[in-house]
């Protein structure tokens, strides 16, 4: 049972959530800035690692935008590597070839990646379930071949990068932090991408709190019932495609800003099917998921691949174990890739203690130290507005939200 | 094997004409809308062969065909398999390119290290496959309600992972190469002025006669009656008091053994690596939809269509190429699931809430 | 007189104003047709004295220790070339990753994936180096490489370069492999003061000395190699004009596409078909019914991979029977052959420009060099026959011979001088072929190897892997591509 | 007459939300008993609790054994038979083998039964090669039914039966439930919002409202109580 008991909307749980607001905010402020970081031993050069986080906020930005279709709407898109490609592409080549600065790319490839993100969701009004998939899918497959077609746009297999000395984003001279050197360019990116990324996070918020939000829980959790209701059905899932290209588009172009270089390999399938990953592993149908989601997007990989190339940084027991596995796997023409089965392992091991993703698993964890007690008058508002009248144990039934439909 | 396709000679026509059967009732539930449809699609199709025999001449215009057929019937064998799957997971199986792999591995290993025939191992293989399927399903899979998507989702995910990586270590990304189960490997005969390979009609037929058997277990046995009431209605088919479970991991183990004949069929045509299914993915998990995911027929007939539109994009449309007839083959397939969302030949039912 | 048409040729046939930067390599490079007698080059029998420590530099550099190096503040080095430290970043450290005990390089290459077989290079290099720690390092200095895996990825190479320029350890790359791979990261190794050596791809780009100093390719580039082809068959087989060209679609195919073309200009050979496949390409089989309906005479083989394997297959299929030729990256029998043999096929009579001995290679079981390669690499519990290895020791024989020039350089081993050494180096490696030979001079050389063999794929038992029988003369053109000015202006 | 089935203090719910607080009833064998009550009172998560579809506590008991915490596929071959709402028709398959499934755990020769439910309901033998999902929704509750007495059970749970029918059809089903209970000796349970018709067939009944019964009694005794009717049966 709880050892904490609240009451929501009370002094109580407003400080609690305010503390827990600025708990996160510290963190967010204190990771990249602090002198030494925990997980950065010394020997690791800290300005790559702030490198990382940048591109953990740009992919946690992709994720949430594939949440909105996949874990709010209940689509399975496999075609987001594509929208976060045209998104890169599109600030890259402005950037390169037409010397816009990075911000104001941002609106274009939002715009770009909303209307193609739209033409993909026509279709998807009338398929479903797996044959979206494979559409999506198709898009995903597709979009390197066009990079390699038009390869005097995009630079073909070569990539596309600013020219040499160009294409910066040099921190400004009154930022702190302005003469950290190495240091200053990935640091004022992380503000500039922070700053962009709750943006957006804020307005996700918004949006699934809005009408067509609710209307597009409704949609998932029973799409029968929100028919009903007199629910624009084909224009809030055209648009929820399109809003969630755009996040895909813009974590494109974030991943730019840190990294000014768009190959075709990057944004291929395998891109798409670790969002879906870093997707379920955060929490299909939560915001805050895309964090924890991007941090194993980025980091695990990182991590398995580094420790299986040297031991260097395991815990010393394990590595008396590993050693004779390593020391064999060092003969083997394969034998790094390892690091692959070690990490499918993982997300087994995941998923079967955390069937419900990250985020569920805290909040199951919370549930344990703190118990908010919903006030009464607000549940009622909160069912009123969501609950189909002709639905009630249907919607129970199906407390899971489905990824396939 | 032979056997085995004389003894059920007739019930293998009777699965054949069922499978025209089903393909004639599709085209009769067809709207009016739809046959004038087809019929601009049939015109498009002779008016392109006048133009390419044209343009180009006769013995081209036929190999083209033949290797479109050639690849749409590799495209099919894969494409059974992940009707098989679907119908027993109903989620995206990650997995499935990786598990067909790694059953083709299984088979390069019978036939290379052990020296056993080529066919022999890819029975054994297909067994092997089968088994370790079903052990997946029991060990991975059946921890979570069917109806838990996501957390299937992940476990395939896994698998996906877990599989190619683990073919890296224990098989090196080198290719191997795998040879041909049929005699006369290699040599081709004549036909119509195309040339044809002796083991690319073995293959034909192989994925004709496996198709046949596949239907024939599903329509003729107690186990296939089960499989097909859990794929219609899991719900339903609980209540009727059939084992969810051992159904699902009898699907698993069928569609595992299909995918590791088709990957066995494959390899032969290219090298065996730890990718070599990626790209044969893409256009089998076409078929399987352009097909109706649910029908075994239509997924055959898919298969074929998109090779041959692969191969006369390609080779005809000079913008298009080598390079886009890839993309082209995918776009044809969405503009036809944009028109008739459940597939060419699916049942009409698409939504399984 | 081959030799001399191809320079002709290289330089545009009717252009007689093409830029003159390389006419002094032209006017003494040897021809090639005496190459292989030439008295000069040592002979590879002397070769097993070379790898050793401590002979090494006397035998094959001389003395350059007064007139290059660290001379007033400047690097100064062979060939014009020099570095000015002062347009490096402020924190430029020159003994960056060495110390008394140990030179740290750093490598990118895939070690998972698809071609995770390249990786196996970094291994052999390794390997390699080890011998060398084993027998005193250079100057007693152990050369240590730190390996990370890009799986091919031109990002992730960025990212893992990115990661070892900030970590401020290394004192060179190395063997970085793939074109895009280093071309991504190319402006910011030149921009860092990085030495960027002996990428392992073969774009014509790493002669860039102008733009990009700090940057050396090793192999024979793709362009030259596809212009070594177009000579041989004029030389050999002059009634052959009809070409027909499989592409990779991408970079590495294009060179071949681009350097056999900008040869053939004003000659009788006609590329009459061209297909271009993707890497996702499931088979080649379309692309091969589209070739074949050409009825060239000649096909060119111009991918990589297991695509090398399965456009043999195709071609030994089919009625069609053009002169095969293939890129030199898809060389290895092990690793291209042996599938073909499993699957009842043979891929005899297929040519490859070689430049390198193969180490399996029956004719050269008594090459001392080659033998001392399979003893070492076995000794350390590696499979010595996968040529791979063989391959990663021949990086890292030039990176050694390159460290150890650098020793000699004033001022001793440092970053400066490392770079100075690898546009200076004038060495024969042991497995090179015969006759051939490598140097690399300042502004005036800036590929290593510009020669090759042309050699036929022959196979007695077609159940058993063949061997490459030598058709034709050698080829060297030694040093008249001159830098990468040249080639960007043909083609 | 021996007790089919015996329910006390049942809990059942979904997740962490419980839907049923403690009910407790019984069917007598043979007997025909129907639950009513409106919609979302927790008559369908009731029958989902006795075939352990979901989560339950409290003891239910089937002819004297316990099935809590059993799977459902064993507790169908116990002898329980669930048409679920929407009748839960196999679409895809023929009304042949949808009646093939109905048996499913049976060992003995089906043929025969199947002749019979061919001649109890024409309709589904003129159509028994027929898609299951091209037939109306009459046929489609006939061949449920069917199915669900394929397997020779002792206890049918019949879901909201009438929903989505034509009011002609629904008499003309129900009176069939009649004669099967009569002919057949096949005990029955009913959920029903169409009390009036319900209770024409029903012994007894009772009325859930949010997941507590609210009243029992024999059908007649519900008919005459003047509360019930206007609550439920809208007179």
């Amino acid at each position: 049972m709880a050892m904490v008991t609240l009451q929501e909307g009370s002094p109580k749980h407003r400080a609690y959530v305010i503390g827990a607001w600025v708990l996160a905010a510290a963190v967010l402020l204190y990771v990249p800035f602090a002198s030494d970081i925990g997980f950065a031993p010394a020997s690791i050069d800290k300005a790559f690692r702030v490198t990382q986080l940048n591109d953990v906020i740009a992919y946690a930005v992709a994720i949430l935008g594939l949440n909105l279709v996949i874990g709010y709407s209940g689509q399975l898109s496999l075609g987001h590597s594509a929208f976060v490609g045209l998104g890169a592409y599109t600030t890259i080549i402005l950037v390169s070839d037409h010397g816009w600065s990075y911000f104001a790319t941002l609106p274009i490839s939002a715009a770009l990646c909303f209307s193609v993100g739209v033409i993909v969701g026509v279709p998807a009004l009338r398929i479903r379930g797996l044959y979206l998939a494979i559409v999506t899918l198709s898009v995903a497959y597709v979009f390197p071949t066009l990079v390699l077609k038009y390869e005097s746009l995009t630079g073909g297999p070569n990539g596309k990068k600013p020219a040499r000395g160009e294409g910066k984003l040099e921190p400004p001279s009154w930022a702190p932090f302005s003469d950290a050197g190495r240091l200053a360019q990935p640091l004022w990116t992380y503000c500039l991408l922070l700053g962009v990324a709750a943006v957006l996070f804020v307005l996700a918020r918004n949006f699934l709190k809005s009408r067509p939000g609710r209307a597009l829980v409704a949609l998932r959790d029973n799409p029968t019932s929100a028919a009903i209701n007199g629910v624009n059905l084909p224009l809030y899932k055209t648009m929820t495609f399109g809003v969630s290209a755009a996040y895909g588009g813009i974590a494109g172009s974030m991943l730019m800003m840190n990294r000014p270089f768009a190959s075709d390999v990057q944004f291929a399938l395998d891109l798409a099917i670790f969002l879906v990953v870093g997707l379920v592993v955060g929490g299909a149908g939560t915001i805050s998921g895309a964090i924890p989601g991007s941090l194993v997007f980025v980091f695990v990989p990182y991590f398995m691949s580094e420790w299986t190339n040297d031991q260097e940084g395991m815990p010393p027991g394990l590595k008396q174990i590993t050693s004779p596995l390593f020391d064999w796997l060092e003969t083997r023409q394969g034998g790094r890739s390892i690091a692959g089965v070690f990490f499918g392992i993982g997300l087994l091991i995941f998923v079967f203690l955390l069937p419900g993703g990250f985020i569920d698993g805290m909040r199951k964890l919370r549930a344990r130290v703190v118990r908010v007690v919903p006030n009464p008058s607000w549940r009622r508002d909160a069912a009123a507005k969501t609950a189909a009248p002709a639905a009630i144990e249907t919607d129970a039934a199906a407390p899971v939200p489905n990824p396939t439909h | 094997m032979s056997s085995t396709v004389t003894d059920t000679s007739t019930g293998a026509t009777g699965a054949v004409s069922r499978a025209l059967g089903e393909f004639y009732g599709s085209l009769r539930s067809l709207s009016a809308k739809n046959r004038r449809n087809l019929g601009i699609m049939a015109a498009v199709v002779v008016l392109f062969s006048i133009w390419a025999i044209a343009t180009e001449g006769w013995n081209l215009f036929m190999q083209r065909v033949v290797d479109g057929v050639d690849n749409g019937f590799i495209y099919a064998a894969m494409a059974l398999a992940l009707v098989l799957i679907y119908k027993a997971t109903t989620v995206v199986n990650f997995a499935q390119g990786e598990m067909a792999m790694f059953g083709t591995y299984i088979t390069f290993v019978f036939s290379s290290d052990w020296g056993l025939p080529m066919w022999l191992s890819i029975l054994m293989a297909m067994l092997v496959s089968a088994l370790a399927a079903a052990g997946i399903e029991r060990t991975l899979i059946r921890q979570f309600d069917p109806s838990n998507h996501l957390a299937i989702t992940i476990v395939t995910l896994s698998l996906f992972l877990i599989l190619g990586a683990l073919a890296g270590v224990i098989w090196a990304y080198d290719g191997k190469g795998l040879p041909s189960p049929f005699p006369k490997r290699n040599e081709t005969f004549g036909f119509l002025g195309a040339d044809v390979e002796y083991s690319s009609v073995f293959t034909w037929i192989t994925v004709i006669v496996t198709v046949v058997l596949v239907t024939l277990l599903l329509n003729r046995t107690k186990i296939g009656l089960a499989f097909r009431a859990v794929s219609t209605n899991l719900e339903s088919s609980r209540l009727a008091g059939v084992h969810i479970g051992r159904t699902l991991q009898f699907g698993w183990a069928l569609a595992a053994a299909v995918g590791t004949l088709a990957g066995s069929l494959y390899a032969p045509t290219t090298l065996l690596t730890p990718t070599f299914m990626g790209n044969l993915l893409v256009f089998s998990f076409a078929a399987a939809t352009l097909g109706g995911l649910d029908s075994l027929g239509g997924s055959v007939l898919a298969g074929l269509l998109i090779g041959l539109i692969q191969t006369m994009a390609g080779g005809y449309v000079d913008r298009i190429g080598g390079e886009l007839a890839t993309a082209t083959a995918l776009a044809v397939i969405v503009i036809v699931l944009a028109v008739k969302p459940s597939g060419l030949f699916g049942s009409a039912k698409v939504e399984r809430v | 007189m081959v030799a001399l048409s191809f320079v002709a040729a290289a330089c545009g046939d009717d252009d007689e104003t093409t830029d003159a930067t390389d006419a002094p390599a032209a006017t003494d490079a040897p021809d090639a047709t005496d190459a292989p007698d030439a008295t000069d080059a040592p002979d590879a029998t002397d070769a097993p004295d070379t790898p050793d420590a401590t002979d090494a530099p006397e035998t094959t550099m001389g003395d350059m220790g007064g007139e290059y190096g660290l001379i007033d503040g400047m690097y100064m080095g062979a060939g014009d070339f020099s570095l000015d430290p002062a347009d490096c970043p402020e924190d430029w450290d020159p003994m960056q990753g060495i110390t008394d005990d140990e030179i740290k390089l750093f490598t990118s290459l895939p070690t998972s994936g698809p071609l995770a077989g390249f990786g196996l290079i970094a291994d052999g290099a390794k390997s390699y180096f080890q011998y060398i720690n084993d027998n005193g390092g250079i100057d007693g200095r152990n050369i240590v490489v730190d390996v990370k895996d890009d799986g091919y990825a031109p990002d992730q190479t960025k990212t893992n370069v990115d990661e070892a320029i900030g970590a401020g350890e290394y004192a060179s790359l190395f063997v970085t492999l793939g074109t895009p791979n280093n071309l991504a990261v190319w402006d910011t190794t030149n921009d860092e003061c990085m030495p960027h050596l002996l990428n392992g791809t073969g774009a014509a780009q790493w002669g860039d000395v102008e733009n990009h100093p700090w940057t050396t390719g090793m192999q024979i580039d793709y362009f030259t190699e596809a212009q070594l082809w177009a000579a041989w068959l004029l030389k050999e087989h002059p009634d052959l004009t009809k070409v027909a060209m499989i592409t990779f679609n991408n970079d590495f195919g294009k060179s071949y596409s681009n350097g056999f073309k900008a040869y053939i200009e004003g000659t009788d050979l006609e590329v009459v078909a061209e297909e271009l496949h993707e890497p996702t390409a499931p088979n080649l089989t379309n692309q091969f019914t589209s070739l074949a309906a050409s009825e060239a005479d000649v096909l060119l083989i111009q991918t990589s991979g297991a695509f090398c394997t399965q456009a043999m297959g195709e071609v030994e299929k089919g009625s069609w029977e053009p002169l095969v030729i293939m890129s030199a990256t898809c060389g290895s029998l092990s690793q291209f052959f042996q599938p073909l043999v499993d699957q009842g096929l043979t891929g005899a009579g297929t040519h490859i420009i070689q430049t390198f001995k193969d180490v399996n290679d029956p004719a050269y079981a008594d090459d001392e060099f080659v033998q001392l390669y399979h003893e070492t690499v076995d000794a350390q519990g590696l499979d010595s026959t996968q040529s791979t290895y063989a391959t990663g020791w021949i990086f890292a024989f030039y990176m050694t011979e390159i460290l150890k020039l650098a020793s000699t350089y004033e001022g001793g081993l440092d970053r400066g001088n490392i770079m100075l050494a690898a546009r200076a180096i004038d060495t024969l490696m042991p497995l090179l072929l015969d006759g051939l030979s490598a140097t690399m001079d300042g502004m005036n050389d800036a590929y290593l190897t510009e020669g090759g063999q042309m050699a036929q794929y022959q196979v007695e038992d077609p159940g058993a892997l063949g061997t490459f029988v030598k058709v034709g003369d050698l080829i060297d053109n030694e040093g008249q591509l001159g830098t990468y000015a040249t080639v960007a202006e043909i083609g | 007459m021996s007790r089919m089935l015996d329910v006390r203090g049942l809990h059942a719910g979904y997740g962490q939300s419980e839907v049923i607080h403690g009910v407790d009833f019984a069917v007598e064998e043979g007997e025909v008993v129907v639950i009513l009550g409106a919609n979302g009172a927790g008559k369908t998560t009731t029958l989902r609790a006795i075939c352990q579809m979901i989560s339950t506590t409290g003891t239910i008991e089937l002819a004297g054994q316990s099935v809590v915490g059993k799977s459902t596929t064993e507790v169908v071959r116990l002898g329980v038979a669930h048409v679920p709402q929407g009748r839960g028709t196999l679409a895809d398959l023929s009304v042949e083998d949808n009646l093939r499934v109905g048996a499913y755990v049976r060992k003995d020769d089906i043929n025969s039964d199947i002749q019979k439910f061919y001649e109890v309901f024409p309709r589904l033998g003129e159509r028994r090669h027929q898609l299951a999902g091209s037939l109306s929704g009459g046929e489609q509750q006939m061949l449920a039914v069917s199915r669900a007495l394929m397997g020779r059970p002792k206890l049918l749970l019949l879901d909201e039966p009438s929903l989505g029918l034509a009011p002609l059809i629904v008499q003309d089903l129900f009176r069939r439930f009649g004669d099967i209970n009569r002919d057949e000796g096949v005990t029955m349970l009913v959920v029903e919002q169409n009390a009036n018709l319900a209770l024409d067939i029903a012994d007894r009944a009772y009325v859930l409202e949010a997941g507590e019964i609210a009243v029992s009694g024999t059908a007649d005794e519900l008919r005459d109580d003047d509360a019930v009717r206007k609550a439920y049966l809208g007179y």
